[in-house]
């Protein structure tokens, strides 16, 4: 990029003497290992160091930068702390960059250079860097339960029991089961016709529910036409032969009182 | 910002309750506050925030345990749209006794027990009855004055019939019977 | 009762979106109403919604998988409050080993390691995963076939992103290079 501007910080620090460690660096020997900690691994303590002498990215001068990265090395062998193999793999790869370099050039064969040595360590730097800022800017944004809550409102699946639906075909078809099984149909002749008095039969026996008495003219709406009458009729003349119901009548032409029979009449 | 010397306490305990996953006992409610809101003053909160809430598919409720914000059951029907789980069958046993129920009413538990063979458990004669299915209409006059069930009018608009004359006929079903097993 | 045929609209959505426990996606809230909505009418029914809650401690949001309720992250500091211990704040390892896998994703372990310089710890791979924030999504085809990494919707929706795009973009180093040397 713009190296050409960074040349004199450049060419100073390569005129100096090798192998300083800077004050600043300077790190008393128990606290060596918590510093160490600090970095995730040899490409974030190379971009430290990098970082503190204000170093070209781009066109690292790659003497002192080894001769420094080896320093804190050897620290860290001297203090016999468990040094990671990746310490020592960037290491050699340090010192092998710094030896290509010193070798002779190739002339160029055009424009485009020929590949500095540096290239790879420069685009595993830079990637690693960016990675180290992306990490920083993820924890920086809005985190779910860190810097803010779900909404949880309890939803009571117990609170409404979810029924069954049945159909009115379900039904038939339960019947359909029953006949099956029973193989003989015996007596089941069912017709839609008792299915009514049947239904009015119900209604009869809810109505004199409670130990009331009727008479039976009370029984019948007279405006609901002739087949209802009948059917309830009918009715009242099944569940007087199941012994569900009593008819009483104290004389003839006096009114007629239903009533259920006395096995009907405990129960409200 | 909300972290001014005095917060909107409502705000606050809404925001409280609505992420909470238990019910929130007053204690923690006033940590919420570090013990700047006396207990007067938070109940009083609470409730002007229940009372904020009524009318609303989601309630503030106060429970053995705490307070809570719960849906209401009214809107249970929408929810349950959102879960994928199949809705609960009924067990032959029921579906056999509802239709025998239904076909031949009003019959005792021992009418249901003669048709399908086998004893009916009492579950499943309260399930139809918790369900407003079928109800008692009486006794019948023999030993031991036997319980009679019938249909009700709730089984009929739950089954969008307007009489027990819609049931499908018997009479059809029988004659497949008849010629499958003859 | 609710389930008139025309419900209110706005009421079921909020009880649906507070008690959900994942964003509801536009497909999921018209199930809610059985189709009787239309995308328009969602749609303008959650913008409602949203401007109805301006002003409250929580709000709501759009996220990557939909809709949902979350807390202002200015009334965490009362929320803490009532928290037994802090959420986990995680290693550099863990947010550069995140990074790596946001960005540059699907990668293997060895891509992540290439990356950092050094080894990376199953630990930290599990840790991620335990929280939903990366998953699997194959092998890449080279000896050993190693697991491929990728970040999941959770990711998004927990840091309330909508999609990948929406991540912080990657820093200029050239710049950096000359403005940071602190």
């Amino acid at each position: 990029m713009n190296a050409a501007a960074d040349l004199p910080v450049v060419a100073r620090l390569y005129g100096e003497p090798l192998v300083k460690l800077p004050a600043d660096l300077y790190i008393p020997p128990d606290a060596l290992e918590i510093f160490l900690e600090a970095f995730e691994g040899p490409l974030d303590l190379l971009l430290y160091l990098i970082r503190k002498a204000n170093l070209n990215i781009l066109d690292i001068p790659m003497a002192p930068l080894t001769a420094q990265y080896l320093e804190y090395v050897e620290a860290m062998r001297k203090m016999n702390l468990d040094l990671a193999a990746d310490y020592l793999a960037m290491a050699a790869m340090l010192l092998e960059i710094k030896s290509r370099l010193l070798l002779p050039r190739p002339t160029p064969v055009s424009e485009n250079e020929a590949e500095d040595p540096r290239a790879e360590l420069v685009a595993r730097l830079l990637e690693y860097e960016r990675m180290k800022r992306a990490g920083h800017e993820l924890d920086a944004l809005p985190q779910a339960t860190r810097d803010f809550e779900w909404t949880k409102v309890w939803f009571d699946a117990e609170l409404v029991e979810r029924l069954p639906d049945v159909s009115a075909r379900d039904l038939q078809m339960a019947w359909l089961g029953i006949l099956r099984q029973a193989r003989n149909l015996r007596h089941h002749k069912v017709t839609r016709e008792e299915l009514s008095v049947r239904e009015y039969m119900g209604h009869l026996l809810r109505r004199l529910q409670a130990g009331r008495v009727l008479k039976f003219e009370e029984l019948f709406d007279p405006g609901a036409g002739v087949p209802q009458v009948v059917v309830n009729f009918l009715a009242l003349l099944e569940l007087a032969r199941e012994s569900l119901v009593l008819i009483t009548q104290s004389e003839a032409f006096s009114p007629i009182y239903i009533a259920l029979s006395d096995g009907g009449s405990e129960h409200a | 910002m909300a972290e001014a010397n005095t917060p909107d306490y409502k705000l606050v305990l809404e925001a409280a309750l609505l992420s909470a996953s238990e019910p929130l006992a007053l204690a923690d409610l006033k940590l919420l506050f570090e013990g700047t809101l006396d207990h007067a003053a938070l109940v009083a909160a609470l409730e002007q925030l229940q009372s904020d809430w009524s009318g609303r598919a989601v309630e503030l409720v106060q429970l053995a345990s705490g307070w809570r914000f719960r849906t209401r059951a009214e809107y249970q029907v929408y929810l349950d749209r959102l879960k994928p789980e199949k809705p609960p069958k009924y067990s032959r046993a029921v579906l056999e006794t509802l239709a025998i129920i239904a076909y031949r009413q009003p019959v005792t538990r021992g009418d249901i027990e003669d048709v399908r063979g086998v004893a009916v458990s009492p579950g499943i004669l309260k399930a139809l009855e918790a369900r407003g299915w079928i109800d008692t209409v009486g006794h019948r006059d023999t030993p031991g004055k036997p319980v009679l069930y019938a249909t009700t009018r709730k089984f009929l608009d739950d089954l969008c019939l307007t009489s027990l004359a819609e049931l499908p006929p018997l009479a059809e079903l029988e004659k497949v019977i008849d010629t499958t097993h003859a």
